[in-house]
Parts: C-alpha cells; sequence; structure tokens
C-alpha cells in the first residue's frame, strides 16, 4: 500500500526536481537529454500503475479511468521530449532560441508534466482545478518563448481566454462544492472525488446543472470546444513545436478528463439534467465548424491545430452520446488522436526546419525532396483523416456507426463532418507533399524514432487491438456510463 | 480455401513494403510483378476451387474489431468476384513486365500495386461488415496512391483529391448501410444480417445507401464524376485494374449487400436501379464519343458497361421480387458474364492504350493515326478489344448483351404495370448504347490505328515489348473463346445465381451443337461457335473460290485524292470530326455542345478555327454548386479566425449566457 | 439421313439467297428505270458487273493496311451468314436456331462496324466522312431496330424467327396497332440500312450527299465485288426478314413435302418482286433529304417502335 | 441561522452587485478605477463578515488580501499604467451605457431565476450569496466584452473574480480558499504586468483587421 502511495507521488516528485534541476544547469545538450531521461523515468513509474489495484486518498487517487490517461500522457511526453531534443538543437543553431530561454523552456516542460499529471491523479476537484490551471500557465508562457510578436500575441490571447476559462471552472468547482456540502458535511471532504461520487445521486440536481455549465465552459476552453477555440489554432502555430505536440496530444487530453470526471458525476444523479446532449452539441459545433476552416488555412501548424479541435469535437460527442460503445470509441479515439497529432506536428516540426517556414504556399513536393519526412506526412494526414489500416478509421466506424443505430441524424451530421475534414486535409496535403517542390529546402536532421514510433501503435490498433487493452478501455467506458 | 487465399493476401501485403527497397533497383520490378502474377494466379486456381467445388469455407481472425474479429468467407459469390478480380490482376501484372520498363518512378509505383490486389482481395474475402469496409476504404487509397503517382501533373492530382473524395463519400454510405443492418446491437458480420433482415423500411433506405455507396466507386451516374478523371491519371496497368476490375469489386459489395443481405426485395426495387443503369449506359457511352483522350475514352465507356450491368442487376432484382426465380437467374446470369466479359476486354483495351501510350507518348487521338502500320501485333488485339466491347458476335460482349436482351423480354410476365412499361424503355437505352459503342469504337480505332500518322511520334512508334503482347493476346483469346462457348460460363455461374436469385440457368453443356438457351429453345437460342465456324467458312470459301477463279493480283496505287495531290495527314478526318453528326444529334440536348468556327476573311493566309465545346451537365449542376458551397461556407466561416480577443471573449459570454438560459428554461 | 436433309435446305437457302440477291437489286433498278421512263438495264445487269469486278485486278492505296484487304470477306461472310438464317420458302432450318433476330441484327452490325473501319484505313476525307455519318445513321437504325424485335418478339414470345414467323402465321395474331406501327418503323430502318433514298442514294457519287458509297470508294476490283454483293444480300435480307414476318404466308414448315416447298418458293419470289416493286415506287416517288435531317426520320422510327413495345398492351386483339 | 447576520451578508452581497453596475456604469477610466477600489472593499467587507459568522479565521487572510492587494496595490499601479500611456481620457464603451445596464439587469434576472430555483436545502444564506455571486461574475464577463481598453477589460476581469471570491467564501468550510485568492491575486498580477511590458496599445484588440493577419501570418 505504502508503495503504491509512492509511485503516485513519484510520479510527480520526479517532473518537480528535474524542473529544479534543469532551472540552474547549463547547456542544452546535457539539459536536453536530462529532461529525455525525467520523462523516461515518469513513463516507467506510470507503466508501473497497472500493476496497482485501484486505491485512492485524500489527495491522489488511481482508477482504471485515469491509468489510461497517464500512461499516455507520460508516452507521449517522453516522445515529445525525444523529439524536442534534436528541434531545440537545431533552434539554437539557427539562434531563434537562446541558452537561457532553452533552460527556461526545459524547466517548464518538466512543469507541465508535473501539473498534467498532478491533474490526472488528483482526487479533489479543487486540487485538479489548480494542477490544470498550472498546466496552462506555464503553456502560455513556453507559447511566448519565441517572443516574436505573433508568439507574444497568441500567447496574450491564450492567457486572457484562459483565464477567463480558469475563473468559469473555479466557479463550477464552488458550486459543486455547495452541492455537496449539506450531504457530505463541511470541510474537504465535500471536495473529495470518491466521496462525491459515493453521494452524488443526494446532490441537488439544480445546483449540479449549473455548475455543469460552468465547468463545461471552463474547461470546454482548455479542451479547445467551439465557440471557446480561439486561443488554440494560434498558441499550436507560434509556439515551439514540441509544445503544440504535447497541447494537440495531452493537454486538450487532460481537461477533457476534467469534464469527463464531472460528466459521470452528473450521470450518477438521476434529477440532473443530462450532460450528453450538451456535449454532443457542442461537440457537433466543433466538429463541423472546424472541418470548415480547415481549407484557407495557410500556416501548416494552424492546419492541423484545426483539426485537432475537429477531433475533439468527435471525442466529446462520442462521450456525449455515452453507452459502452460509444465510449469505447470515445477513448480510443482520444488515444488514437494524440499519438496521431503529436506525431504529425513531429514531422511539421521538421518540414518547417528544413523549408524555414509555416507558410503551406512555400513548401511544397516534401516526397520528392525530403522523402522520408514527406511520406511521414502523409501517413500522418492518412491517419488523422481516418483513413484505413490507421487506429483513427476503427474509432470513427464505432463513432458513426454506433451512433447511426441511435440517432441517424446526429450520425450524418458527424459524417459531414468527417468527410469534409477529409476534403480539407487532402487540399493542403497535395499541395505540400506533392507536385514540384516549392521552396528552398535545407538537409534534414531529423529524428524520426518518435513519429514513426506513434506511426506504428496506430497502425497496429488500427488492425489488432490487445485483449487486455481491449478490456481496460471496456471497464472505463463502463464507468463513464 | 480462404486460407490459402488468406496466405496468398498476406503474401501480397508483405511484398507491397518489400517493393519499397526493391523498387530501388531496376532487377525490382521483374520481381514485384512476378510475384504479384502468382500470387493472383494463386487465387485464381483457390477461388475456381471453391467454386467448382461448390463449398463455402470460413475463418475467423482476431483482427479488426476487438470482440467481432475478421470474419473471412468464400461462397459461390465471392469465388466467382475472386476469379474475375485476380484474372485481370494476372493480366495486368504480365503486362507490366514490359509496360513497367517505362515506368519513371517506380518508387511511388511498385509498392502500392501488391497493395492494391490486396485490397481488392479482401473486400471480396470479408464477412463482416468491418473489415469488409477497411479493405474497402484501403482499396480506395491504395489506388489514390497509383493515381498520384504521376503527381507532378497538377490534373492528375486533382483527379486523385476528386477521387478520394468520392471514395470517401461511398464508404460513409456504405457504413450507413450496414449500420442500418447491423441494428443498435452492433452486430456487424454478416451471418448476422442475414439471419436478421431489416424491416421493409429500412431495406429500402439500405438499397438507396448501397445504390449511392457501390454506385458512387462503379461510376453511376451522377455519381461518375471521379471515374474519368482517376482511371488515366494512373499507370495504364493500374488503369486497366480500376477499370476493368475495381469497378466489379464495387458491383460485388452491391450484390452482396441488396441479393444477399437485405432480405427478400420490395416490386419497386428494381426502378431505381433499373433507371440509374440504363442512364448511366447512355450517358456514359456519349460522353467517350466526344473525349479526345484515349484512356478517358476507355473509362466513360467503362461507365456505360457498368450501367449495363446495373441493368441486369435491376431485372434480376425485379423478377426476384416477383419469384420468377428462372428470369431472375436469367438476368443475373446476364450481369455477372458482362462483369467478366468487360473485365477482360476492358483490361485488354487498357492495356493497348498503354501500350501506345509507352511507344508514343501520346493520349490525344488527334495526335495518333496509322498505328496499324507500325504496332501490328497491338493493333490486332486491340481490334479485337473493340470489336469485344462493341458486343458483335462471335465474341463474348455480345453473348451477355443478348442474354440482358432474352431477359428484358420476358418482363412482360411482370405483374407491376410500372415495370412493364419501365423495363422495355429501358431496353431501348440499353440499345442506344450498344449501338454508339459501337460507333465510339470505329472512331477510336479508326482514328489511332488507321489512316495516316498525325504526328511524328505516332509515325515512329514502335511494337511495345513481347510479354506485353502475349498478355494481351491471352486476354483477346480469353474473348473469343467466351465469345464462342460461352455455355460452359453460364454453367459455372450457376451456383452463383443459385446462391443470390434463388434459382439456376437450364443446363448449357447438354444442348446440342453447343449453342446457348436461356429458356427453350423455340423461344430463343444462341450458337457462337457455329456462327463463328460459319463466318469463318464462308470467308474462307469466298477467298479461296475467288482467288483461284477470278484474279488474286494486287497494284498498288494512290490514294483517290479528288484532284488535289498529297494532301497532308491534317486533311483526315479527326476524332471531333468523326463525333460531329452524333454530337449534333445528342449532343446539342446532352451536353449543351456548341460549335464555334471562325473563319479568316476572303484571301487572308490566316487559318480557320474551329471548335466543339461539350459541357457536361453532371458536373455543373451537381459538382460546381457544391463546391461553390463549401468555398462560402469557408469564406464566411474564415473570418472566425481574424476576430479580436474582445469578440472571441464575447463568443464565450453568448455560449455561457444560452446554455443558462437553457437552464432557466429547463422543466 | 435427316441430317443430310437438313444440310441439303440450308445450303439450298444459302444459294437461293446468293443467287436471288442481285436479281433483286437488278429488278429495282429496272422498275426504277421504267417509272422514270427509261430502258434502264437489263436484269441481269448486276452479275455482269460483278463478274467483271472479279476479273479485274485490285488497285489499293499505298498505305492501306491488311485490315482494309480483309474486310472485304468479313462484310460478306458476315451479311451472308445473316441473309442465310431469314426462313424463306421453309422455316425450322438446320442452323435457323444458332442466330435469333437479335443476333441476326447484331451480325449485320458487325458488318457496318468493319466497313466503317475500312472507310478510314486510308485516312482520306471521303472514307471518314461516309465512316462517320454510317455510324451516326447505325446509332439510331440500330435501337429502332431492336426495339421492333421487342414489339414482335414481345407478342410472339420469342426472338426465334422460324417462331415469330409461324406465330404471325397462326390465327391468334389478329390486328394490332403495334404490329402496325412495327411494320412502318421496319420499312423506315430497312431504307436506311440499305442506305436507299431518301436516306442516302446508291446511285450518286458526290462526296457531298453519298454515306455508303462515300465509305467504299477506294475500293476496288474483287472487294468491291464482295462489297456489292453483300449489299445485295442486305437489301434480299431486309425484303426477305419483312416478308417472314409481316407475310409469312407460305412458307413452308419443317415437316413440308416437296409441293409445299415449290410453292414456298413460288411465293417467296413473288414476296421479293413485291417488295423490290414498292421500293422502286417509294423511291421515285421521294427526293433525298439533307444528312441532318436523316435523325429526325429515324427518330420517327425509333419513336414508332417504342410505342409499339409500349402500345402492345392496350390491343390483344379484336 | 439569527436574522441580522444573515442581513447583513444579503446587504453586502447585493451592494457588491451594486458596485459592479457603477463599473458598468462609469466610462472614465480613472472613475472606473476607483469604483474598482470600492468593490474591493464591499469585497473585502464581505469577506471578513463571511470570516466572522463562520467564525472561520483562515478567511481574515482572504479579507486582508482583497484589501491590501486589490483595493490599493492594484488600482494604484493601474493609475499609473493609465497616465503613461496616456489613456486617462478615453472613452470606450462599445454599446451605450444605457444598453449595457440593460443587459446587466437581464443578467442579474437571469443569475436570480437560476440560482434561486435551487431547492431550499441548501441554506438561504449560500443561495443568496451564489446569486449574487453570479451576478457579479456576469456582470463582470459583461464589462470586459463591452469595453475596448485593456485596462478596463482587466477591471472587469478582476470583479468577476471578485464574485468568485465571493461566492468561495459564502460557500461554508470551503478548503483552499485562501490559495485560491492568493492564486488569482497572482494571475491579476500577471495580467497587469503583461499590459505593462507588452505595450498592449490601449486595446487587446485593434481594428484594423491587416494588422491581425499579418501577426496570424495569414493572408485572407
Amino acid at each position: 500500500m505504502t508503495m503504491t502511495i509512492d509511485a503516485l507521488e513519484s510520479i510527480l516528485v520526479v517532473p518537480l526536481l528535474a524542473a529544479a534541476i534543469l532551472a540552474v544547469l547549463p547547456g542544452y545538450r546535457l539539459t536536453a537529454n536530462l529532461n529525455v531521461a525525467a520523462a523516461l523515468v515518469t513513463f516507467l513509474i506510470s507503466v508501473s500503475l497497472f500493476w496497482m489495484e485501484p486505491h485512492s486518498g485524500d489527495y491522489l487517487l488511481v482508477d482504471d479511468l485515469n491509468r489510461v490517461f497517464i500512461v499516455l500522457t507520460t508516452f507521449v511526453a517522453l516522445t515529445t521530449s525525444i523529439f524536442s531534443a534534436s528541434y531545440i538543437g537545431h533552434e539554437i543553431e539557427i539562434g531563434r532560441l537562446t541558452p537561457r530561454s532553452v533552460r527556461f523552456y526545459h524547466a517548464m516542460y518538466q512543469v507541465l508534466m508535473f501539473g498534467m499529471n498532478l491533474a490526472l491523479i488528483a482526487n479533489n476537484i479543487g486540487l485538479m482545478w489548480v494542477a490544470i490551471e498550472v498546466a496552462t500557465l506555464t503553456t502560455v508562457l513556453m507559447v511566448g518563448i519565441y517572443r516574436t510578436h505573433e508568439a507574444l500575441e497568441a500567447a496574450w490571447k491564450y492567457f486572457i481566454l484562459g483565464s477567463v476559462g480558469i475563473a468559469l471552472a473555479l466557479f463550477g468547482t464552488i458550486l459543486v462544492y455547495m452541492a455537496a456540502r449539506p450531504v457530505i458535511g463541511e470541510g474537504a471532504g465535500a471536495m473529495v472525488w470518491t466521496t462525491l461520487v459515493q453521494h452524488a445521486a443526494r446532490f441537488d440536481a439544480l445546483l449540479l446543472n449549473v455548475a455543469f455549465v460552468f465547468l463545461l465552459l471552463g474547461y470546454g476552453t482548455k479542451v479547445g470546444l467551439a465557440p471557446l477555440h480561439a486561443w488554440l489554432p494560434d498558441a499550436h502555430a507560434e509556439g515551439p513545436t514540441p509544445i503544440s505536440a504535447v497541447l494537440s496530444g495531452l493537454l486538450l487530453n487532460v481537461a477533457l478528463y476534467a469534464l469527463l470526471r464531472f460528466k459521470m458525476l452528473l450521470a450518477l444523479n438521476p434529477a440532473a439534467i443530462a450532460p450528453g446532449p450538451l456535449m454532443v452539441t457542442m461537440g457537433l459545433i466543433s466538429c463541423i465548424f472546424a472541418a470548415f476552416m480547415l481549407y484557407r488555412r495557410r500556416d501548416i501548424k494552424r492546419l492541423f491545430a484545426y483539426s485537432s479541435i475537429e477531433h475533439m469535437g468527435i471525442i466529446v460527442f462520442a462521450f456525449g452520446m455515452g453507452g459502452p460503445l460509444a465510449n469505447f470509441a470515445g477513448l480510443l479515439h482520444m488515444t488514437m488522436h494524440s499519438l496521431t497529432k503529436s506525431a504529425i506536428f513531429f514531422t511539421v516540426g521538421h518540414i518547417a526546419q528544413v523549408k524555414g517556414t509555416q507558410k503551406i504556399a512555400d513548401i511544397g513536393g516534401l516526397t520528392v525532396t525530403t522523402p522520408l519526412l514527406g511520406w511521414a506526412l502523409v501517413i500522418g494526414v492518412v491517419a488523422i483523416a481516418g483513413l484505413p489500416p490507421m487506429g483513427i478509421f476503427m474509432s470513427e466506424f464505432l463513432v458513426v456507426s454506433s451512433t447511426f443505430a441511435r440517432q441517424p441524424f446526429l450520425a450524418i451530421l458527424l459524417a459531414l463532418g468527417i468527410i469534409v475534414a477529409l476534403g480539407g486535409l487532402f487540399l493542403r496535403l497535395n499541395s505540400v507533399a506533392f507536385g514540384e517542390p516549392r521552396g528552398p529546402s535545407a538537409p534534414a536532421h531529423a529524428s524520426y524514432v518518435p513519429m514513426f514510433a506513434h506511426f506504428a501503435i496506430v497502425f497496429a490498433a488500427g488492425i489488432y487491438m490487445p485483449p487486455a487493452l481491449v478490456t481496460g478501455f471496456e471497464n472505463v467506458a463502463r464507468l463513464l456510463g | 480455401m480462404v486460407i490459402d487465399s488468406l496466405y496468398a493476401v498476406a503474401a501480397l501485403l508483405v511484398l507491397a513494403p518489400a517493393a519499397i527497397a526493391l523498387s530501388a533497383s531496376p532487377a525490382g520490378r521483374p520481381v514485384v510483378y512476378g510475384v504479384s502474377l502468382a500470387l493472383s494466379l494463386v487465387l485464381v486456381a483457390a477461388a475456381a476451387v471453391s467454386l467448382v467445388g461448390g463449398q463455402q469455407s470460413n475463418a475467423v481472425l482476431p483482427l479488426g474489431l476487438p470482440w467481432l474479429g475478421a470474419h473471412f468467407r468464400i461462397d459461390a459469390l465471392s469465388a466467382f468476384f475472386l476469379i474475375v478480380v485476380n484474372l485481370g490482376a494476372a493480366a495486368a501484372s504480365l503486362f507490366a513486365f514490359g509496360y513497367g520498363k517505362h515506368e519513371e518512378f517506380p518508387g511511388r509505383v511498385l509498392p502500392f500495386y501488391p497493395a492494391y490486389l490486396a485490397a481488392m482481395n479482401l473486400v471480396l474475402l470479408s464477412a463482416d461488415a468491418f473489415s469488409f469496409l477497411v479493405s474497402w476504404e484501403f482499396m480506395s487509397l491504395s489506388s489514390w496512391a497509383l493515381v498520384v503517382a504521376h503527381h507532378r501533373e497538377r490534373d492528375n492530382m486533382r483527379a486523385g483529391y476528386v477521387y478520394l473524395l468520392m471514395a470517401g463519400f461511398g464508404t460513409l454510405a456504405l457504413l450507413f448501410a450496414f449500420g442500418l443492418m447491423a441494428g443498435a446491437g452492433g452486430d456487424y458480420v454478416f451471418d448476422a444480417m442475414r439471419a436478421t433482415p431489416p424491416t421493409a423500411g429500412l431495406a429500402a433506405l439500405v438499397l438507396i445507401l448501397a445504390l449511392v455507396g457501390a454506385g458512387s466507386k462503379a461510376g453511376l451516374v451522377p455519381l461518375h464524376a471521379w471515374l474519368p478523371l482517376a482511371h488515366p491519371a494512373a499507370p495504364s496497368h493500374v488503369s486497366a485494374l480500376m477499370s476493368g476490375v475495381m469497378t466489379k469489386v464495387a458491383v460485388y459489395g452491391f450484390i452482396r449487400i441488396v441479393f444477399d443481405l437485405a432480405g427478400a426485395p420490395a416490386w419497386w426495387w428494381s426502378m431505381p436501379v433499373i433507371v440509374a443503369g440504363a442512364v448511366t449506359a447512355a450517358m456514359g457511352v456519349l460522353y467517350a464519343l466526344m473525349q479526345r483522350d484515349l484512356k478517358r475514352v476507355l473509362a466513360y465507356s467503362t461507365i456505360e458497361n457498368i450501367g449495363i450491368v446495373f441493368v441486369a442487376l435491376g431485372l434480376a432484382l425485379a423478377f426476384k421480387a416477383n419469384a420468377m426465380t428462372f428470369a431472375a437467374a436469367l438476368a443475373m446470369t446476364a450481369a455477372l458474364l458482362h462483369v467478366l466479359n468487360h473485365s477482360l476486354f476492358k483490361s485488354l483495351l487498357f492495356c493497348g492504350a498503354g501500350a501506345v501510350l509507352a511507344s508514343t507518348g501520346e493520349r490525344d487521338l488527334e495526335k495518333l493515326g496509322g498505328l496499324i502500320h507500325r504496332m501490328p501485333q497491338t493493333a490486332f488485339v486491340f481490334l479485337v478489344g473493340c470489336a469485344a466491347i462493341s458486343a458483335l458476335p462471335p465474341l463474348n460482349g455480345f453473348v451477355s448483351e443478348w442474354l440482358a436482351f432474352q431477359a428484358i423480354l420476358v418482363s412482360p410476365q411482370l405483374s407491376s404495370w410500372g415495370l412493364k412499361l419501365m423495363i422495355p424503355a429501358a431496353g431501348a437505352l440499353l440499345a442506344l448504347s450498344a449501338a454508339l459503342a459501337g460507333a465510339c469504337f470505329v472512331r477510336v480505332y479508326g482514328i489511332a490505328f488507321l489512316g495516316r500518322p498525325r504526328s511524328d511520334a505516332a509515325g515512329f512508334a514502335q511494337e511495345t515489348e513481347r510479354v506485353s503482347i502475349v498478355a494481351m493476346g491471352l486476354l483477346a483469346a480469353v474473348c473469343l473463346a467466351l465469345g464462342i462457348l460461352p455455355g460452359f460460363a453460364i454453367d459455372v455461374l450457376a451456383p452463383v445465381t443459385q446462391l443470390v436469385a434463388g434459382a439456376r440457368m437450364p443446363v448449357q453443356s447438354g444442348v446440342e451443337w453447343l449453342s446457348i438457351v436461356p429458356i427453350v429453345e423455340s423461344r430463343s437460342s444462341y450458337n457462337g461457335l457455329l456462327v463463328f465456324l460459319f463466318m469463318a467458312a464462308s470467308g474462307m470459301i469466298g477467298a479461296y473460290g475467288i482467288h483461284r477463279l477470278a484474279s488474286d493480283k494486287i497494284r498498288r496505287g494512290a490514294i483517290w485524292d479528288c484532284g488535289f495531290p498529297d494532301a497532308s495527314p491534317v486533311t483526315q478526318y479527326s476524332g471531333d470530326s468523326f463525333a460531329q453528326p452524333i454530337r449534333r444529334v445528342f449532343g446539342s440536348l446532352v451536353f449543351r455542345a456548341r460549335e464555334v468556327g471562325e473563319m479568316p476573311p476572303p484571301n487572308s493566309t490566316l487559318p480557320a478555327r474551329f471548335a466543339a465545346i461539350v459541357h457536361d451537365p453532371v458536373w455543373d449542376t451537381l459538382y460546381e454548386p457544391l463546391n461553390g458551397f463549401i468555398s462560402f461556407a469557408t469564406e464566411k466561416l474564415n473570418v472566425l479566425q481574424f476576430l479580436t480577443i474582445r469578440r472571441y471573449l464575447s463568443l464565450v459570454f453568448a455560449a455561457l449566457v444560452i446554455l443558462l438560459l437553457v437552464l432557466a428554461a429547463w422543466p | 439421313m435427316a441430317l443430310i436433309h437438313n444440310f441439303v435446305f440450308q445450303g439450298a437457302q444459302m444459294l437461293l439467297v446468293l443467287l436471288l440477291a442481285p436479281l433483286l437489286t437488278g429488278f429495282v433498278r429496272k422498275v426504277k428505270a421504267r417509272l422514270l421512263r427509261r430502258r434502264g438495264p437489263p436484269l441481269v445487269q448486276p452479275y455482269r458487273d460483278l463478274a467483271r469486278l472479279l476479273r479485274k485486278d485490285v488497285v489499293l492505296a499505298g498505305n492501306a493496311s491488311w485490315l482494309f484487304r480483309v474486310i472485304p470477306y468479313l462484310v460478306f461472310a458476315a451479311t451472308w451468314v445473316a441473309a442465310s438464317l431469314v426462313p424463306t420458302f421453309r422455316s425450322g432450318l438446320m442452323f435457323s436456331w444458332t442466330a435469333d433476330l437479335i443476333a441476326l441484327i447484331a451480325l449485320l452490325g458487325s458488318a457496318r462496324f468493319f466497313l466503317a473501319l475500312a472507310g478510314m484505313d486510308v485516312g482520306t476525307g471521303f472514307g471518314g466522312i461516309g465512316a462517320s455519318r454510317e455510324v451516326m445513321i447505325a446509332s439510331l437504325a440500330e435501337p429502332a431496330m431492336m426495339m421492333i424485335v421487342f414489339a414482335i418478339a414481345l407478342i410472339a414470345g420469342s426472338t426465334q424467327l422460324s417462331t415469330m414467323a409461324a406465330f404471325m402465321n397462326s390465327p391468334e395474331v389478329g390486328l394490332r396497332v403495334s404490329l402496325g406501327l412495327g411494320l412502318i418503323a421496319l420499312i423506315i430502318v430497312a431504307i436506311a440500312e440499305n442506305a436507299r433514298v431518301p436516306v442516302d442514294n446508291p446511285a450518286t457519287h458526290l462526296e457531298l450527299t453519298m454515306v455508303h458509297e462515300a465509305m467504299v470508294l477506294e475500293y476496288s476490283g474483287r472487294h468491291l465485288a464482295l462489297i456489292e454483293l453483300a449489299t445485295f444480300l442486305k437489301l434480299l435480307l431486309y425484303v426477305s426478314l419483312i416478308a417472314c414476318l409481316f407475310a409469312p404466308w407460305g412458307i413452308g414448315a419443317a415437316t413440308a413435302d416437296p409441293a409445299e416447298l415449290a410453292f414456298g418458293v413460288v411465293s417467296y419470289t413473288a414476296k421479293l418482286a413485291a417488295g423490290g416493286f414498292l421500293l422502286a415506287l417509294f423511291e421515285t416517288a421521294i427526293a433525298k433529304m439533307r444528312v441532318f435531317r436523316v435523325p429526325e426520320f429515324l427518330g420517327a422510327a425509333l419513336m414508332l417502335a417504342l410505342l409499339a413495345t409500349l402500345l402492345r398492351f392496350v390491343s390483344r386483339s379484336f | 441561522m439569527h436574522g441580522l447576520t444573515f442581513d447583513v451578508a444579503h446587504l453586502l452581497a447585493g451592494s457588491l452587485v451594486v458596485v459592479s453596475f457603477l463599473e458598468l456604469y462609469q466610462d472614465r477610466i480613472l472613475a472606473l478605477i476607483n469604483i474598482y477600489a470600492a468593490h474591493a472593499i464591499v469585497l473585502t467587507l464581505s469577506v471578513a463578515w463571511q470570516a466572522f459568522i463562520q467564525d472561520a479565521p483562515h478567511l481574515y487572510i482572504t479579507a486582508l488580501i482583497a484589501l491590501a492587494f486589490k483595493a490599493v496595490a492594484i488600482p494604484m499601479g493601474l493609475r499609473q499604467i493609465v497616465v503613461r500611456l496616456g489613456i486617462h481620457r478615453e472613452i470606450d464603451n462599445v454599446v451605450g451605457v444605457g444598453l449595457a445596464m440593460l443587459a446587466g439587469i437581464g443578467l442579474v434576472a437571469l443569475s436570480m431565476v437560476v440560482m434561486l430555483r435551487v431547492t431550499a436545502e441548501a441554506d438561504p444564506l449560500a443561495r443568496e450569496d451564489l446569486a449574487f455571486a453570479l451576478s457579479v461574475v456576469l456582470l463582470g464577463l459583461l464589462m470586459m466584452v463591452t469595453r475596448r481598453n485593456a485596462v478596463s477589460q482587466v477591471i472587469g476581469f478582476m470583479s468577476l473574480e471578485n464574485g468568485l471570491v465571493l461566492a468561495a467564501t459564502g460557500a461554508k468550510g470551503m478548503p483552499l480558499v485562501v490559495e485560491i485568492s492568493v492564486a488569482f491575486s497572482v494571475l491579476i498580477a500577471f495580467i497587469v504586468i503583461g499590459i505593462f511590458l507588452f505595450r498592449i496599445r490601449e486595446r487587446f484588440d485593434t481594428v484594423d483587421v491587416q494588422a491581425l493577419d499579418r501577426f496570424r501570418g495569414e493572408r485572407r
């Protein structure tokens, strides 16, 4: 038992220590490797959680739901740190980053990891809130790290919208406490997740409803649901690419995780409004809106940022539909999307470095000039567009078909979003990856391992899912109701 | 059998990544195509065994949807289509031995070729919705990669783009169809769907969705627009596969869903199918007549033949709904036989086009001509293909169309008046398209192979590789064989029709003189063999007699030039001018065709110009508006990318207020 | 014994059509001439022409291909086979079931296909113009013909010529609107198919008006002879087709005794004569129309035929 | 629950709403800053009162922070900025004051409707408190979206956050209140510093779309 606690806490301690050390160490090579090492350690510990029975303390807990998220998070964090090592190296060579800012960057990276892990294993909704805000603020700082006008402008936008989101989420949290207090009694007990779940049925339904509205908007801002998405494309486009990868691959998931927790709470209360329809609506809006937004993008990173919004929409839609099948699909889609999207950002980051620009107009014929990167991008787009044999096809198949059996009209709307997005993505891919090469092209010193590792997993998952994983997902799907 | 087939497919899938490495060296090409050839022959053998043996075999692999697994099965239907697909694949691979030499970027073709073959086979093998759709979409994807193999031509990229979008659209339609049949339980295994057929209303929806989904891949008007763009864009042996084979996979999908899974058909089901088929046939061949690009002509003619197949399928549906199983079997046989025939001669023709393209570098009819002198063997096999696709006896194309007409002639026995009156009209369209197909291929062959060369490229063309000739020759031979001995093919098809139409045609092998008798001899019969022998005999006799008794001397002289000696090749009839009468008759109606000619003023040396402008009505009325809508919507929505922070905040604020209002309004 | 018997009749039929064909054309020409108050060539003139052509050398264009030389034999063979399958004086011929009416049309179609190719082989304007106009006419005539077949076959319940003839001979036919329409349509198609006035003028050699003649302009000698013969056969075929479908009187059954057969032969020749006379009359009465009026002419046939197929339900018999 | 305590709490909370309305009404920046200071003071009082009636000493800290930081430090800082950027004469309402007030009243009504439907088990104090807090939050948001000027937007955000603190303190026995209020103060400090450092010229939003295009590296 004690050991388990240690494992849990060490997920938090390791990043904090690493952050402290990285903040003072000079020299980017050393720090980068240290960064990787820390991420690796965290990942290994998180994997060990699988052999830990569900357990909850006053502040921390581990159950089937957050296990999945934690392992995914730490894994992507690891691969991203590997990618970032080579990426940041190049940035220093061309002088876009100074050693000081790199030191800051690595420290922040670990703080971010700390925040996300804390948010995932927090058993106290107040703590979870704090953790998510820490994560958000660190990303704000990292988005602005280039100190260019665009970067600062994006960071500022992210900061303001994020702060409002923070406020709304907090208000929601307070309301939940208010709803819980009469039942559970005053004090910290009324904010402990596991206790809340036990008594949720007796909470004041109307209060819960109001709370959920605020939480949906507050955390929804972080998830990037339209119309709360505005910060997302610019933050992705202007920040360093590893951060874009982390944002799309992880932070959105973490916020979604918080949302899911509260959804479970509402689902347990018969009198409360069904959270499903709200989530379904916002999911559909985000999916279709983002799909249309893909068409006129000029900046390749912003393009994929919008695609993230679209997929978040699909995932929220799936969880909103609920039911074992849709929830399973949602989880699968979330996992696949994190892996694929972060891999795409790895690729795009290297492409942007090779071509020296993010403007789609200046990038062309990549499969000719830098075949490996070009084809990696093709694979990524194929995967993200939901074409087989990649994993996203399976999740989209499940979402659409299971929805179609229950709500044909919604399914058709969703399908519309998917097909429009397909069009938008390939419209750009055609000009970027194929056709006559455009623009100057430097030789690529890319780290291919992370991206192709991700693609390999996504590919494998599209064809064969190991039973263990399936049962895990199924348990979680049952939890989500 | 299914296991063996799966091994073969797996081998193809392994070959695909291996081909990436192989494509680096020139020695790699024959390896890839050789292995593909061998494997497709293996698959043909396996399918043939299970079709003739008549036993079906299943397999379940722990792949795909975790709680479902991937189900595979070979029954009569899939076995037949496996034969069609892999015959085409074998021919294409053999042809590619020679043709592949001319490939500019083998690295972009070789890896996807085996994957494409594997995908098509998997579609036919899979027995649950998920693996079906995965293979289906993977088939689209791999062929897309082949379409954009020559990615530096802008048109190819556009073709690939339209193609992929239409493919995705079709897949979603099929997904909905399966979703309906699987029900809320989400049981995607075909057996389960078969066990619990959907209710009448849902089944109707399934029919429409299947027609849209499979039709968009098969190229039914108005979902055909991608086909003439994509098929010619690919390397020719791939075009042969896409046109000759992949469209048949789509037909398979339609048959599987509508005849096998969707339960008993309602009486009106056949109507949309027949109408779509007839319109497609007529439109397709008219389009084909207007084209200048050789490969595009062939692609449009594919659309026409798909139309014929769907008309026959519609007939089968009508008869099945009226419990006239013998007629249903007849119509279904016609459809399946035409599927087989078309896969043969269309592959042959595309290979021929590829040979021409390889040796002249031209696809434009107006730049070809006189190839019969430069490439005699290609010219001969191509002629056979043209005759077959124009449904001339004693070749195979005629047999299937003849059977289709025989099926139409049974229609008065249907109970519904609508069908009684509609089917002959469809027959008229069918006859029209048959006649126009003849005209179309006279044009193609006459312009491309006969006459005098219209460009140096055509003038100095070389005969193509021996192995390519062999591939095409084999296809031509099979065309002839099926034409003169159709009875055997019909008998082989019996289990398939038994499966999907509930009956079989009378046994043909017993009939004297090997003629075929759809129903009874007093009603109608046809004997390709005797027609062939008759014509051969009388032709020989005539020739022999004349050469013996009268003169057999030949003098070469100048062309009758009407007093204008050595006119340049430009004065020949061109493709456009050849199509002019038909364009005037049909085109002005269907294509808003206009002819703009400008004559220079008297005694000026300027050339006179003439242009025929043909619109594609479908493209104008369906795709352009859609495109317009998308760009409009994106334009309008794009504003949201450029708002100010305050405005974004007001969005958040509005969302909050709305949600609170919802709560306030909540009971 | 029976087999040989059948062979004999089949052979007789084939020879009969081969021999009668030029005579029919000669007869038509003669009648036309007489109607124009000319003496006209003797009846046997076509035979003479053929013989003359056969003896002459062939003059081939310099760039004529092997296909150009093969096509006359193909065309002749296809047409002859087709002609020999139409019941003339005796139904239920040995090979009557090798090809029903649809196949027979298709045979003529293949003849036309190759002839059009021949027109394009040497690459002159004439050949092209002829070929393109020929296929345009065919693209309308063939579906019309097919519709006629439908109309009659749907009534007779068969596309087998012998059966159809037998049916049309039987009392249950009665008078039918659709049959009348079918007959008119068939006549129009026959005129078009045989390149007669008003669709085409077999006598002219004025480039702009000719269709069929333009295609075969480059042919000479025995090749031309074969094509001419094929043309004669085609005319004969259509006349006897109309005869066997709409005037099937006197066609001997498979079990006919010599007397009946003799009567069959006589009645057949009579029908040919009547048909030829009517054709000549028609041709002298009417003027050739512009090429682009032809589609309307044939379209009318198509419409009539389609109408015939649809109307077959309304009038059982009365 | 004896009436007086309740009434006082009620009064303070209510007056917070009134002050928010005053902010909404005021369009001179310097005056606005003063009113915000008042807002903070009212908040301080109500928090202190809550600390007294809930006898939760830690809330006094919150109150102290509110007083020292929000009522004194921040306003001073803002005045500095305003003077530096020379925008103290700005009138920056997007919509007319009257309209804003109307909207505000509507929002208050909305929050009442939403909150007072809450069943009575939740003790009345909490209900009233929450109702007022929600109105303050909404009014703060309204302020943010109806003002162009960065400073007044910050003020809007801060009054929003005051509403949060009000709610948090109203929530009896809620843990982490102090921490949260500290965290928020830091957040606000960031924003203020941000305005100061990045020289966000008098407005977050540029009316000049070209400039935005340039920022985003996007062409329309």
